[in-house]
């Protein structure tokens, strides 16, 4: 089976989708020509022409009103916004357009559209390239939000996510592009070819959005983690010994309320984790979840474990990425009960 | 705190804060305004520079003259039937208007806004336009609608939420969606349609297909980024679509003047992307029909889009939530100089010969009974609240296309009574 | 003692800064010459002038650019936006700018705004007049929001809000300008005139942010609330006959967790209501502080009550409307457990 | 799924998606593009009207021509010394943007933005405001801080990340502040300073103050909302600044017909709003100066906001993550038809017989150990990730003016390590 990294796992989902849908079309800021800034589109244009890949000006709030504009003629645009922290010019068309079109129309008019945006951070990149605004719009009805963790899950998410006739915000951790990233700064991240989740099939499949995925069995505790965190989630289990179940859960919504359930019901206690600041992320939807759906289970109370509710901070990120040392305490006062 | 004190050599900045040149107690005053006479615009064939009829936008194209006689390179030659079609939607939308401020009145929906005085800037596009045409209006463009002959008792529908409303009770009144009318839904936030609209007619290029779109939004509305969106956005990738700005004057108290209307025309926004811009008298049917004809024709020629400016007036308060002698003159609509559309078409076809008093009394009266009609069959499928056979369940439909879990829950809860 | 209504209350507040300090300058849609189309700002051109009390262009994200930049001057600007429904175009700057201002130049500059909106339903309003969209802002690091339920408390908490250094979001509870409204929609609202909450001090004064109310003291069971959802709650209490205590939160961020605290570990259970959708609502941030700081005092699983996640319905307003028939029934089954 | 098939009887649509003349393979032209002589456009009285320049908007105002004089109206007059302190001060910005760019490639740093071949356009403007006039820049008009005597080490300290960043390490390089400098907290997020710059400068005409703002814009931020609503507001309330776009022909990999420069110039952007718009030689000192320097006056004058196209070229990548061989021409910097701003100003103080080789020669030598003694005192406070002195509990000061209990809580626990 070939090997990709997530980048190119994205690469081929578009590549794929633009072969079989001629109502599939991709633009963004960078994306064309150049193939985007983190090369996601990379040859996409070649391949596929200059009228179905290309450049948009830089206005995300017009790049998304053209989405949902082209959605009502009948196309399934993909676009993409050059990092998640430059999403907030096109809310109000996500949240008061794309989010409601269905809604408002009773169903004459949809928004089929895809937004992907790199998100996390990591890389240095200050407040400004690092944000993982998720919580925002998993707070608006009418929207779905996808977030991979990996190569083979980042394709099937995304065709998924793009033959799907809602709005999807898909937000690629840029940290984890080239490798399994765990959080352990200090030590060097092998690459998705050596990774098993780096197999990636050729041609069409999808991962239904809405399903996680139990990607540790464990007893202890259940580490409830998407995107990046879900390798920070492995680490910490590794580091502290601690038999935790992890759950990565792929798709925040709809969400695979089942699968939480059934977990923390085995083990009695519950991490939720995310990079995302703490108050009001979406960690506390899970958290109010989970106490609400597993009360007589939990023998502890659901933690939290997130990026701290400031700024992301260039110089300090290592001390503000919620990384294992902390998901291991967590664990250990979870267990410690 | 400052970051440092004024320069005491240099004289004060001031603050400037645009007025109207009337208020409630000064009378109107329009007589700064400038009006071209009717027919004294030229008109470009549809492959110009637009660089070259840059003065386009600081002109007014009339056809209409003050006689009723159709006059200048505008004139579009329509044919009296093509006439009376347009002087009969633009009165049936009146007409209905009218209604269905009574019924808000009376307590049988909780909104309604007209569109007194501006009939002509919907219904001549409307019928400029191909049937097929893909309109993204604002909520003052019931005339689409109408000119189109989408049934007046599904709109009405929709006003009272009952149980014939096609949105399900979901939407405020006038927040009206036909697809079949090709009238994309009304969206409460300002703007929005507008770069949609560009984003439909990208999509409908690059798909080759032959329907172009058009676009209104109001004069205030301007101000807000989807406009600056839209406009860049058709330059960018030539979008057959036709961007039209309703300059009514208003926007709820606030004049013109703060959205920039104190400096230059709203047709001149169009020069800034090197869109062509017409700026056109919108009581003047005739010359709206002839401008987005033209526009249409350029559209389909793939030349792009065109931005036209639609000088008109809101002879009416905003919406039935409004009071408008709070804030303008009492006089300043009958002071209006342009007149009124429907009156100005019905002089013109009379002075063709193919118009009269009679008839026009007989087509208000037919069209009356027509809305009351129309109403009475609306309404016995209920108004507001009154409407037993509408779903409460059906409120979770629709928001995704299938229901998510936690929906199928809720709304199980809802009947529960949890 | 004066009486007044919330908008009374809500001009006074403003009345009084502009008497006050002449860095107040508020601007915002048909504010000038109309004073508003809620009459918030009535007479205050006529009594502060043309240049400090102004129209402004339908551009709720200039509106709000403006502001920063105002602020940035060393100006104190108020601006409303028309209805809270309306604030997305004015998300980036307040997210990206005014939120973290002080942050990104270590306090050389900061946003000492104030962003006033109408806010909620009960109007048939439809889903773009009745909006509460407070959990999409309080996850932002950097504001703060504040969500009166009286005149009294209104005019405090605006007067405290204009005058604090940091960007402050007021949503101002439409359905409570008249009166407070309780969600029983078919009876009469009661003036605020025969409420004792109507009684409004002239001249300066402040109610602090960051600081709750015990509105109601009981021992059966806590109820958190906020604007309209307080008179709900109130008037839960009264129906079901729960001896429920209300707290009224008045400012969300900074929050008064020692308040709630205290009286979650008295009573044993909570529940928490809010109009809003429930998913990533304020309400899940609530629930997960609650189980988190309170888990051994808690009895049964923190019950949530709030908005279906679906847009506002005009129709079906009072379907949706969290009302204290729901509020009731979410009582019982807290004290039932 | 369309609406409706396409009309046979018409010919279908097509997407226009815009193409640079060249790309890495075809060779550079720069031969369609218009450059008036120098001298040749007219300069109007500060208190003119905007509808009697639109031309501005669409020529090229120069003043220094081929042969290195200063010819026409615009030419500004400036005195020898001051023209070295300019050539100075942008020799020592692309000085600093080199080493720079050096100790980025050394892992030193995490990111850098040079401003090569664009150093006229900061500088000559910082040198033509007053000092106490407030700059709104990108990230690329370090030339700003250089101008107004920021020291060089301060600003490396920022892009150190050290402990003698003054942003305590909070932003990425380059997105320096100074309110000493009246130099405004560059964002990350693009377009946003500009409508803020219009609210400082309407704040200070409310507080009648006499100082101006002034704000930097690129050619592709200007399709932002922000851009709109910055002449939105300055237009209506005729707010005191200063709107310069600089079109340096790139936005990262896309070309300005990305940002609707195919269509018109970028000055024309002002026309929409009823704004003076001049367009301008970004790479001719004199020019940017003498440009500069009317719009101040006009805008001191409470005449209100000039929107101002600054016609330069990104000489080098758009940042250090930035590879533009991958889609520019390999020649096209040294095929831009205006040259280089620095080498233009060194010709015309030696035309002037005020310069020579000997002296740059000097002047560049100087600066280099300069920009060497500055880099080794900064670099002495630590470089990124090597600067122990700072405080990471730092981190959660400032978010609000007084910390609240939640940030305290998370302080401790982090300092514990939960
Ligand atoms: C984004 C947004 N901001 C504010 C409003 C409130 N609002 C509704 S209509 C209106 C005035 C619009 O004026 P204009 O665009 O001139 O259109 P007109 O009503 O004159 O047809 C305002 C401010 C809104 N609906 N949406
Ligand atoms: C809101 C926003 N969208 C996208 C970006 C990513 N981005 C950073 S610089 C840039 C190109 C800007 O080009 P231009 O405005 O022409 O300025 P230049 O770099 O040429 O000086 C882009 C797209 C951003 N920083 N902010
Ligand atoms: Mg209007
Ligand atoms: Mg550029």
């Amino acid at each position: 089976m070939p090997r990709m990294n997530m980048i190119q796992a994205i690469n081929n989902a578009m590549d794929t989708c633009l072969a079989r849908d001629p109502k599939v079309l991709i633009f963004g800021q960078d994306v064309g020509y150049f193939g985007g800034v983190f090369r996601a589109t990379d040859k996409l244009q070649e391949r596929h022409g200059l009228q179905r890949v290309f450049d948009a000006p830089i206005a995300e709030g017009g790049i998304v009103a053209m989405a949902v504009g082209m959605g009502a003629y009948g196309m399934r645009p993909v676009v993409e916004i050059q990092f998640a922290d430059y999403i907030y010019p096109g809310a109000d068309q996500l949240i008061s357009e794309a989010a409601r079109m269905r809604y408002r129309t009773a169903g004459e008019w949809w928004s089929p559209i895809t937004v992907r945006a790199p998100y996390g951070g990591g890389i240095f990149g200050g407040q400004t390239h690092s944000q993982s605004p998720e919580g925002i719009f998993t707070h608006v009805a009418g929207l779905k939000t996808v977030i991979p963790s990996n190569p083979v899950d980042a394709k099937g998410l995304l065709i998924a996510a793009i033959e799907d006739d809602d709005p999807v915000l898909f937000f690629e951790p840029k940290r984890l592009y080239n490798g399994p990233f765990d959080g352990h700064h200090d030590r060097p991240v092998k690459p998705w070819s050596q990774h098993p989740a780096g197999e990636v099939p050729e041609g069409h499949y999808t991962v239904p959005l809405g399903k996680a995925a139990v990607v540790r069995e464990g007893a202890a505790v259940t580490i409830l983690a998407y995107g990046t965190m879900v390798h920070v989630a492995l680490a910490a289990a590794e580091d502290s010994g601690i038999d935790a179940e992890v759950i990565d859960l792929r798709t925040l919504v709809p969400l695979d309320l089942d699968t939480i359930r059934e977990s923390v019901e085995k083990t009695g206690c519950c991490v939720v984790i995310h990079e995302a600041t703490l108050t009001c992320g979406f960690g506390a939807e899970l958290a109010a979840l989970v106490q609400q759906h597993c009360f007589y289970a939990l023998e502890a109370p659901v933690e939290r474990v997130a990026g701290w509710d400031t700024p992301y901070p260039h110089a300090f990120e290592w001390d503000y990425f919620p990384g294992p040392a902390r998901v291991s305490a967590a664990l250990r006062r979870a267990v410690e009960r | 705190m400052s970051l440092a004190d004024p320069d005491p050599q240099r004289s004060p900045l001031s603050l400037h804060i645009p007025e109207p040149t009337s208020r409630p107690g000064i009378a109107p005053d329009f007589s700064t305004m400038r009006i071209p006479a009717a027919g004294a615009c030229p008109r470009p064939g549809i492959d110009v520079q637009p660089g070259d009829i840059r003065d386009l936008a600081f002109g007014l194209i009339r056809v209409l003259d003050d006689e009723g006689q159709a006059v200048g390179p505008w004139n579009p030659m329509v044919d009296a039937d093509t006439l009376r079609r347009g002087l009969r939607a633009m009165m049936l939308t009146r007409a209905y208007d009218e209604r269905m401020v009574r019924v808000q009145r009376q307590g049988k929906s909780s909104f309604y806004m007209k569109s007194t005085g501006e009939e002509a800037v919907a219904v001549a596009a409307a019928m400029a336009l191909d049937r097929d045409d893909m309109c993204f209006p604002t909520y003052r463009q019931q005339g689409l609608l109408v000119a189109r002959e989408w049934p007046l008792r599904e709109m009405m529908n929709q006003v009272y939420s009952n149980s014939g409303d096609l949105l399900k009770g979901r939407q405020m009144p006038v927040f009206y969606s036909s697809r079949k009318a090709r009238f994309f839904s009304i969206s409460g936030n300002l703007g929005t349609q507008y770069s949609q609209a560009v984003g439909w007619a990208m999509a409908s290029a690059a798909s080759a297909d032959t329907r172009i779109s058009a676009a209104w939004i109001g004069d205030g509305a301007t101000a807000e980024g989807d406009f600056h969106y839209a406009l860049t956005f058709a330059s960018v990738y030539r979008a057959p679509t036709i961007l039209n700005i309703v300059n009514n004057q208003w926007a709820i108290s606030s004049f013109m003047g703060f959205a920039g209307g104190e400096a230059t025309t709203f047709a001149a926004r169009g020069l800034a992307y090197g869109l062509p811009a017409l700026r056109v008298d919108g009581n003047d049917f005739l010359a709206v029909y002839a401008v987005t004809r033209w526009a249409a024709e350029r559209a389909r020629a793939n030349l792009g889009a065109t931005v036209i400016e639609l000088f008109t007036y809101r002879a009416d308060g905003h919406s039935t939530s409004d009071d408008p002698t709070r804030y303008r003159a009492a006089g300043e609509k009958d002071a209006w100089p342009l007149g009124d559309p429907i009156e100005r078409l019905a002089r013109h076809l009379t002075t063709l010969g193919e118009w009269d008093a009679d008839r026009h009394a007989a087509l208000a009266e037919e069209l009356a009974a027509h809305v009351r009609e129309e109403g009475r069959a609306s309404e016995a499928l209920g108004t507001l609240g009154q409407s037993p056979q509408l779903d409460r369940a059906s409120m979770f439909d629709d928001v995704y296309k299938d229901m998510p879990p936690h929906l199928v829950l809720q709304r199980a809860q809802m009947l529960e009574g949890n």
